[in-house]
């Protein structure tokens, strides 16, 4: 893992590195700008609802109950990038899991746990969230389960092709060979080895599940108010658009360029550990990845 | 043709066909059951009652030209119009008002007002255009439940619980597309119809509000109902267009007294001194409602008591005081808000209740889903606070009654004490207007002051937005506000 | 050399850089009409630049200086439109990857088609019809390739079509990059004869880039040799085998001589630095009990999955009946013909393929039906050594974690600093710097990745090592070094071995006995001077007589004398 | 296997469905807002009548009855079969995605054309950069902006509505064409991205060389031995979102008044329709399995090394 981002590293280039800069520093205003700033996100102030850009005390003006924009921007923004987090977190662990099995193993492990990996993926994405909500009642960890379960598809898919092909490699099957049990060989070669992958997968789907949680919200499905998100900016501003555009359009433009710049990284990550980059490879290698490449990475998600 | 939608109704010679955008594909034609507002302004067009309600919600004539009440109040004796017909051309006589109404009478049937058909005690049908009702007791409101949309008469063939599209009303339905609209046309068989103008109606659905809002900006409809207070800016300053505002419907945060600190009436009180019900009316109706309390009363109604209204004026020191009275100094403990993200107003009052409650100390959890979700959970009383608002189908004190009496549902505040109410509510209902009924009713009022079963917002805001080409519609208001639509009987589009 | 008038192309000073770093500098040579002049040097030394640089065939951001003079015309100063006029039509290619080099989408028919269509008509009268270019190739006989897909093809079939392809407009000039080097000896001894025919059917002069110097000497005119991007040496092949001038091209020689040193007419020098081959303790291994052995062995391959249906081909068997032995100390070698079966042999020794039927027994104990911890412990017998150094070895390990795997996965060893210690020890046991362990896999060469899968294969002190083509993918002289310290390992630790090769002579410098196999049959076995002086077996001597032996003088005699056979 | 998996859908659906809180007889009698009180005499009385009153098990070992002779039931809110009501709904949405899927196809592969040949170029980055906007932004987001500017500001279409298609295919179009464009943004990109990724890499492919080699011209080139080849790809992945194109909808569809299956699923879930909702998602998972299928057989057609 440390050489993978150590490689990551070396080979980046300047615009990806203002990209990746820009992101810790928004990342970072993010989480402290709450520390420092006086204004509540959630206090109300009705008479001085839908005040424009640039009021004193409101940069950002404020919406239909007259609260805050910018912090309540913030505050949506962080929720967004933390219940996200923890739903790709999980999606990841668990189908990455699911995967690995499935392909190590084979047999009838593979057959249960690939053809529910099949359901969930015959589910669009959104109805799929839809009926979980229905079920658990809207709110944040709602939605960690949402995306944990309408992504782990992904990930497992991308892990058993990559592990299909991967313990047929020589360095595990040398593996197994030179005395490892089957965990010691999943936890070694095999993770690291799916490592990389995943962590570009992550990125992904991390814009996925904030599009998706944007969509629940923007259907009154998804974080609970009054605790502001992305979605639910977007569909109040929707309501009020008349009356103030800019509180659809501020929470819509910092939509798009957190989902593009996350895309952006994801792009970034899966390029550089293209093995082409790495070192110079075989041919056979080479084609494995471009198939991988080409079943990897999209799945559902875009455009939902 | 109907190309793009944008130039009809305003063209020199009117086409006499009113496109509406329409809040919510109507359930269906049950017979008497309040299936919300898009089934009972549907109904509203295509069937007709013995009476209806007149521009200012007055009861006036309909299927009945007139009728009389015995001195007792206990008889009532309606003379039907002759040669009525439903609009598959069947007569209508004063058999099918006598089915409809011991219809209406049986529980497991639903109707909304089925309490006050069953008060019923027989239906004399001397001849075929009269029928006399005897009461059991007497009902001052009578008149206004028979008014009702969903007092309407049916034919033999629709009284069931999937009654067919059929009615003696103005307009009977020529086509329906499921999910997507209902065509309507004049009804040659109405007994008014050399007033009706209309040619045609056709309802296109469009559950999301911003959609109607677009349709009827951009002329792809020329009416809409249910138009959110968040458009009513937007619709004032819309050129062309004309926005009716009126009272709507009570809002109130309910209760669940079954359990917890909110069993104690003290801490009900305190909550109800917590509530800032002008940024209440703000948030729910962007000021286009009413910020009263006490009982939910129609300000305009001879029944409202301004003192009563104002009784629970924000006061936070008080709420505090009363919350430590009751054994809970600085609140402390935390409760479950449960609302829907389906409609506006809900998330939007539940927001302000909880910062409103968190002042005092209360700690809020919203809990939002979809409205059947809040159904399910309201009726099960699976909630400690709820946004909601007590039923009413009529403008009058006795619609009280429904949000205190009954079974367990989700209108009425889980465990309420209802002998509190039950005798004073049964004798406003039987007393004629005046002078004793008033102080009945503000005998309750004093009563629900001490016991706060729920705490009214005061009244929501309705709205209908249509074209200025239309002519001669008139907004009920209060709680009769979806029967608007008997307007249509006379309206007509000028060019 | 050849008469001024006689010269078809001039390379002078040509220098290639690829995005700013330089490639190729300074190289010049010429080629004559009707000669073949073979570019040779180690991987990486520039000669499929080189040769792609005349037909403007570079990667993008390839840039050309100094002068190619192709028929009177300085390609050069023909723009890359221009440059379609001699392409396919005057200057004709031949690559070195049969796999990927032809489109998967097109038949056979498509390629030649387009081959004979891509030229307007009328310009030159040459075109032909693909049966044709068929016959010309040798490839007359099937009557359904025309409508068959390249991977329906074998490698040598798709190098004739190759060929076929570039013969199209009968070119003035063949460029052969590397056409044999993927194939295995006896398709590559029937593809040198075609291109031989080709030459002097068509009058063509050609560049055949190899670093095999036995191809060199079967098929060459002139030699260029070729060393980090620089040509160090040109000329008549008969001298440059004869007399190496340059001190690289002699090391190249002496390094492709000493795997031949054991042919049985020994008429080229004896050269130093020849692989010693191990003394046996004990004689013959006879004598000692077999550490391994390997009774009627037969393997197939079943498709597995339930949608896989089940083709003839699936059924049959990768190995038949095959039996062997090793004892302690000894080498036994297995050659064949790529897909023979070898590599499953070694395969279901290790237990990576399970058998069909039969037995291996691994110092006595039998290993069918062996699970979970006896099986790792009788599988730590093993030391093994793949074809492919690069797969064979975890990328994202460092060096002391890969070579000291087998100790910390038995758990032998857990303590990071004794792994380190003893991942010192192996490293310098191959030849390696110690200081070498913390680097990552993608920090080494070809030869350097080999050698520290050897160092992982003995860092547990096996009893037997299986080596699968350990050499292949390796230059000649890196090849000759890898062999050398296989062969003092042994002598230092004693285990015996099994050495899998497809190259006979590679296989005889190392072995004392030597297993034939063909189509999953064992053909022939024997002590390894018996069956390379005497093979007992047809297919056997077909083999040998396939290797070309890097002396011009004997290869061409060899190859007179199979002619007139 | 796709039989396996229909029904493993299946049963999730009936289990999530009924285990969701608020039944199908309720939210009937009460019809949404505005409504009045809930008789329960009445709620039991239509629940009886629908048989929701049986147990669980009962009521799932039915249903799986039914459909096995391929009856989705019927519709609790239309009381019809649930076949007849989703048929026009989903007419309706076929038409949104076949064009959103046109509309990707062309824009997006020309796009892809174009900056995988050209890679580095201005050209490439610009059309790059759209790329990644048009595949980060949510269809909803676009949607809306779709229906607010071009729609309401400058009218050049409707901003939302439909036509029956009985009344005249154009209109029918015209209303259907930003809805569809919407939706083919997050596919266009996609496309778009695949395309031009799979151009790069076949560029740099062996036989790309050989054609060069040939002799051939840039475009025949092109035409025959790079574009042919990266195209396979493309086909795979655009299959494969044909899943997501539908999820997509559902919102698409709210925000353009489009009366399509998402639209209708919506109101199904919200009314708890449990038959209705069933029977749209049967669908979607069987349209999906047999995408898979058609690419599956695409790629074998388009793929001779695929063994058939
Ligand atoms: N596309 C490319 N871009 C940059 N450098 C390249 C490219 N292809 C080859 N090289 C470099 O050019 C040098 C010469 O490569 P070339 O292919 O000519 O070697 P070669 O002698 O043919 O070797 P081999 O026997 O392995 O084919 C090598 O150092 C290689 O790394
Ligand atoms: N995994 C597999 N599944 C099916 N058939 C296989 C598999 N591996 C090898 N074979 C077949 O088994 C036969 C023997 O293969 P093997 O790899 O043992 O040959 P080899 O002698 O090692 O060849 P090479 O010199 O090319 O390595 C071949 O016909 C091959 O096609
Ligand atoms: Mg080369
Ligand atoms: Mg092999």
């Amino acid at each position: 893992m440390k050489s993978t981002v150590r490689s990551l590293w070396s080979r980046s280039t300047p615009g990806l590195a203002v990209t990746t800069c820009a992101m810790f520093l928004v990342l970072c205003f993010i989480f402290i700008y709450p520390l420092v700033t006086s204004v509540n996100p959630l206090t109300q102030d009705i008479e001085n609802a839908f005040a424009p850009i640039g009021t004193p005390g409101h940069v950002l003006g404020t919406d239909n109950l007259g609260r805050d924009t910018l912090a309540r921007l913030v505050l949506g923004l962080r929720t967004e990038i933390l219940v996200c987090a923890a739903g790709t977190l999980l999606a990841a662990v668990v189908g990455t899991l699911v995967g690995i099995l499935a392909a190590y193993f084979r047999g009838l492990s593979d057959l249960l746990m690939m053809r529910a990996v099949d359901i969930v993926l015959a589910f669009p994405n959104l109805v799929f969230a839809m009926l979980i909500v229905a079920l658990y009642g809207a709110g944040d960890l709602t939605v960690v389960a949402v995306c944990a379960m309408a992504f782990f598809p992904n990930f497992a898919r991308l892990t058993y092709g990559e592990v299909l092909s991967l313990r047929r490699a020589l360095y595990v099957e040398s593996a197994e060979l030179f005395g490892g049990t089957r965990l010691q060989v999943i936890r070694g070669p095999l993770l690291r080895g799916v490592g990389p992958l995943v962590l570009a997968q992550a990125f992904l789907t991390l814009a996925f599940a904030v599009g998706l949680e944007s969509g629940l919200s923007f259907l009154g499905l998804g974080i609970t108010p009054p605790s502001p998100s992305l979605g639910l900016m977007i569909a109040t501003g929707q309501q009020y658009f008349m009356q103030s555009p800019w509180q659809l359009l501020i929470p819509s433009i910092v939509l798009v360029v957190l989902l593009v710049a996350l895309g952006y990284v994801a792009d970034w990550v899966r390029d550089l550990l293209d093995p082409r980059g790495v070192t110079r490879v075989r041919r056979g290698a080479r084609t494995g990845f471009a198939q991988r490449r080409n079943g990897m990475s999209f799945g559902q998600g875009a455009g939902a | 043709s109907a190309e793009g939608g944008s130039t009809d109704g305003r063209g020199t010679e009117a086409s006499q066909t009113l496109k509406i955008g329409f809040s919510a594909e109507p359930p269906g034609f049950k017979t008497g059951v309040d299936q919300g507002s898009a089934n009972k302004q549907l109904i509203t067009l295509v069937r007709r009652g013995l009476l209806s309600y007149g521009p200012d919600g007055k009861v006036v004539p309909a299927l009945a030209s007139k009728y009389e009440v015995s001195d007792n109040n206990l008889t009532y004796t309606f003379t039907l119009r002759p040669d009525l017909k439903f609009s598959d051309g069947d007569p209508l006589t004063a058999e099918d008002v006598k089915r409809t109404f011991e219809y209406l009478a049986v529980p497991g049937n639903g109707a909304a007002d089925q309490t006050s058909f069953a008060n019923i005690a027989s239906i004399g049908t001397p001849d075929e255009t009269t029928v006399v009702l005897t009461l059991k007791k007497p009902q001052t409101a009578l008149p206004k439940v028979i008014a009702s949309p969903l007092s309407a008469i049916v034919p033999e063939n629709a009284v069931d619980a999937n009654g067919a599209p059929i009615g003696a009303g103005p307009f009977m339905v020529s086509e329906y597309r499921k999910g997507v609209s209902y065509k309507l046309k004049a009804d040659p068989n109405y007994y008014d119809a050399g007033s009706v103008k209309l040619k045609e109606i056709e309802m296109t659905f469009m559950p999301d509000a911003q959609t109607r809002v677009k349709a009827l900006v951009s002329g792809q409809v020329q009416f809409i109902d249910y138009v959110p207070a968040a458009d009513y800016k937007t619709l004032e300053n819309a050129k062309g267009v004309k926005l009716d505002t009126s009272h709507g419907l009570y809002g109130a945060l309910q209760f669940n007294l079954t359990k917890g600190p909110l069993a104690v009436p003290k801490v009900r009180q305190a909550i109800a001194y917590a509530l800032d019900l002008k940024a209440q009316n703000q948030a729910g109706t962007l000021g286009y409602g009413t910020a009263n309390g006490g009982l939910p009363i129609p300000v305009d109604s001879e029944y409202y008591d301004e003192k009563q209204a104002n009784h629970f004026a924000q006061d936070v020191g008080k709420a505090k005081s009363l919350l430590a009275e009751a054994g809970y100094p600085n609140g402390g403990f935390s409760l479950k808000l449960l609302t829907n993200s389906q409609y506006f107003g809900f998330t939007e009052r539940a927001q302000v209740v909880k910062s409103d409650l968190e002042k005092i100390g209360i700690t809020v959890e919203l809990e939002t889903g979809d409205y059947a979700n809040q159904i399910a959970k309201g009726n099960s009383g699976s909630y400690d606070l709820m946004i909601g608002g007590p039923p009413a189908a009529i403008s009058d004190p006795s619609a009280l009654t429904g949000a205190f009496i009954g079974g367990p549902t989700f209108v009425r505040s889980a465990g309420i004490n209802q002998d509190l109410y039950a005798q004073l509510l049964d004798k406003g209902a039987q007393t004629p207007d005046g002078p004793e009924r008033k102080a009945i009713y503000q005998k309750i009022g004093d009563i629900y002051l001490q016991d706060v079963p729920f705490v009214t917002f005061g009244m929501g805001t309705a709205a209908y937005a249509y074209t200025d080409a239309l002519k001669g519609f008139e907004m009920l208001s209060g709680p009769t506000v979806y029967s608007s639509l008997y307007s249509m009987a006379t309206v007509q589009l000028s060019d | 050399m050849n008469a001024r008038d006689d010269i078809l192309l001039t390379v002078e000073d040509l220098d290639i850089e690829v995005s700013g770093k330089s490639i190729v500098e300074g190289a010049s040579f010429s080629v004559a009409k009707g000669e073949v002049v073979a570019i040779v040097g180690e991987s990486g030394a520039g000669k499929s630049m080189t040769a792609m640089a005349i037909p403007h065939l570079l990667p993008p951001g390839a840039t050309r200086r100094g002068s190619i003079r192709f028929d009177g015309d300085e390609l050069l100063e023909v723009s890359d439109a221009g440059m379609r006029r001699y392409r396919g039509a005057e200057i004709a290619c031949v690559y070195q990857e049969p796999m990927t080099a032809l489109n998967p989408l097109h038949t056979v028919g498509d390629f030649l088609t387009e081959a004979i269509r891509s030229h307007a008509t009328g310009a030159r009268g040459g075109q032909r019809r693909p049966q044709e270019l068929l016959d010309l190739v040798g490839l007359g006989g099937y009557d359904d390739l025309l409508r068959r897909y390249p991977h329906q093809l074998s490698g040598g079939q798709r190098q004739r079509i190759m060929a076929a392809g570039a013969v199209a407009w009968e070119p003035k000039l063949l460029i052969a990059d590397e056409p044999t080097t993927a194939l295995d000896v006896t398709t590559q001894r029937n593809l040198l004869a075609m291109f031989r025919e080709l030459v002097e059917r068509e009058k063509m002069s050609m560049i055949f880039v190899t670093h095999d110097m036995g191809v060199v000497a079967d098929i060459a005119d002139s030699v260029v040799v070729m060393r980090n991007g620089k040509v160090v040496e040109t000329g008549d092949v008969y001298s440059i085998f004869a007399r190496p001038a340059h001190e690289y091209t002699r090391s190249l020689l002496s390094a492709a001589r000493a795997l031949h040193t054991s042919e049985a007419d020994a008429a080229s020098p004896a050269a130093a630095g020849a692989p010693e081959k191990p003394a046996t303790p004990a004689g013959t291994g006879a004598v000692d009990p077999p550490v391994l052995e390997v009774r009627d062995l037969v393997v197939e391959y079943r498709r597995t999955g339930l949608r896989r249906r089940r083709t003839e081909e699936s059924r049959r068997a990768a190995v038949r009946d095959a039996n062997l032995t090793v004892a302690r100390g000894e080498t036994l070698g297995i050659v064949g013909e790529s897909g023979s079966g070898k590599s499953t042999i070694a395969r279901s020794i290790l237990g990576l393929t399970p058998a069909t039927s039969g037995s291996v027994s691994i110092a006595g104990v039998d290993m069918v039906g062996l699970r979970g911890r006896d099986r790792r412990r009788a599988l730590s017998r093993l030391g093994v050594v793949f074809q492919d150094p690069t797969s064979s070895l975890d990328p994202s390990l460092p060096l002391w974690r890969v070579v000291t795997e087998p100790l910390w996965r038995s758990g032998k060893v857990r303590d990071a600093r004794e792994l380190r210690r003893r991942a010192e020890e192996l490293l310098v046991d191959v030849d390696l710097d110690p200081a070498w362990i913390v680097r990552r896999r993608h920090e080494l060469s070809g030869g350097q990745r080999q050698r520290v899968a050897i160092a992982r294969a003995i860092s547990h002190r096996p009893d037997v090592l299986i080596a699968d083509e350990p050499t292949s993918a390796l230059d000649v002289t890196v090849q000759v070094k890898v062999l050398d310290l296989l062969a003092r390992l042994q002598r230092e630790h004693g285990f015996a071995c099994i050495f899998i090769s497809h190259d006979l002579y590679v296989v005889s410098t190392i072995s004392d006995r030597v297993l034939v196999m063909k189509d999953g049959q064992v053909v022939e076995t024997g002590p390894t001077d018996e069956v390379i002086h005497n093979p007992e077996n047809e297919y056997t001597r077909t083999l040998l007589g396939a290797i070309p032996v890097p002396d011009p003088v004997v290869q061409r005699g060899r190859r007179e004398l199979a002619g007139a056979q | 296997m796709g039989v396996v998996t229909v029904w493993g859908v299946v049963t999730a659906v009936f289990l999530a469905l009924h285990a969701v809180p608020g039944g199908p007889a309720s939210v009937i009698l009460q019809g949404g807002a505005g409504g009045g009180e809930v008789n329960p005499a009445a709620v039991a009385a239509l629940e009886k009548e629908l048989g929701l009153d049986r147990p669980l098990f009962v009521q799932y070992v039915t249903y799986l009855g039914d459909l096995l002779t391929g009856d989705l039931g019927d519709s609790i809110k239309y009381s019809a079969p649930v076949s007849e009501i989703i048929a026009a709904p989903f007419g309706n949405t076929a038409i949104l995605v076949v064009i959103a899927i046109v509309i990707g196809c062309l824009v997006g592969i020309s796009f892809g054309v174009l900056s995988g040949n050209w890679p580095g170029s201005v050209l490439d980055r610009v059309l790059s950069g759209l790329l990644s906007v048009a595949v980060s932004t949510p269809g909803f987001v676009i949607a809306i902006f779709l229906s607010l500017f071009i729609g309401m500001r400058l009218g050049w279409f409707p901003s939302l509505g439909y036509q029956p298609p009985e009344d005249g295919f154009g209109p029918f179009l015209y209303h259907a064409f930003l809805p569809s464009l919407a939706l083919s943004f997050g596919f266009l990109a996609l496309v778009g991205r695949v395309t031009r990724t799979s151009i790069l890499s076949v560029r740099r492919e062996d036989w790309v060389r050989t054609a060069r080699g040939m002799g051939l011209s840039r475009s025949r080139v092109f035409r025959r031995h790079v574009f042919r080849n990266a195209i396979n790809p493309v086909v795979t992945v655009s299959g494969l979102q044909l899943g997501g194109l539908l999820g997509a909808t559902v919102l698409v569809e709210q925000v353009f008044n489009w009366p399509g299956v998402g639209s209708t699923l919506l109101n199904a879930i919200n009314g708890r329709d449990y038959p209705l909702v069933q029977g749209i998602v049967i669908v979607f998972a069987v349209v999906f399995i047999l995408t898979n299928l058609l690419v599956d057989l695409m790629y074998r057609f388009l793929d001779p090394r695929v063994e058939g």
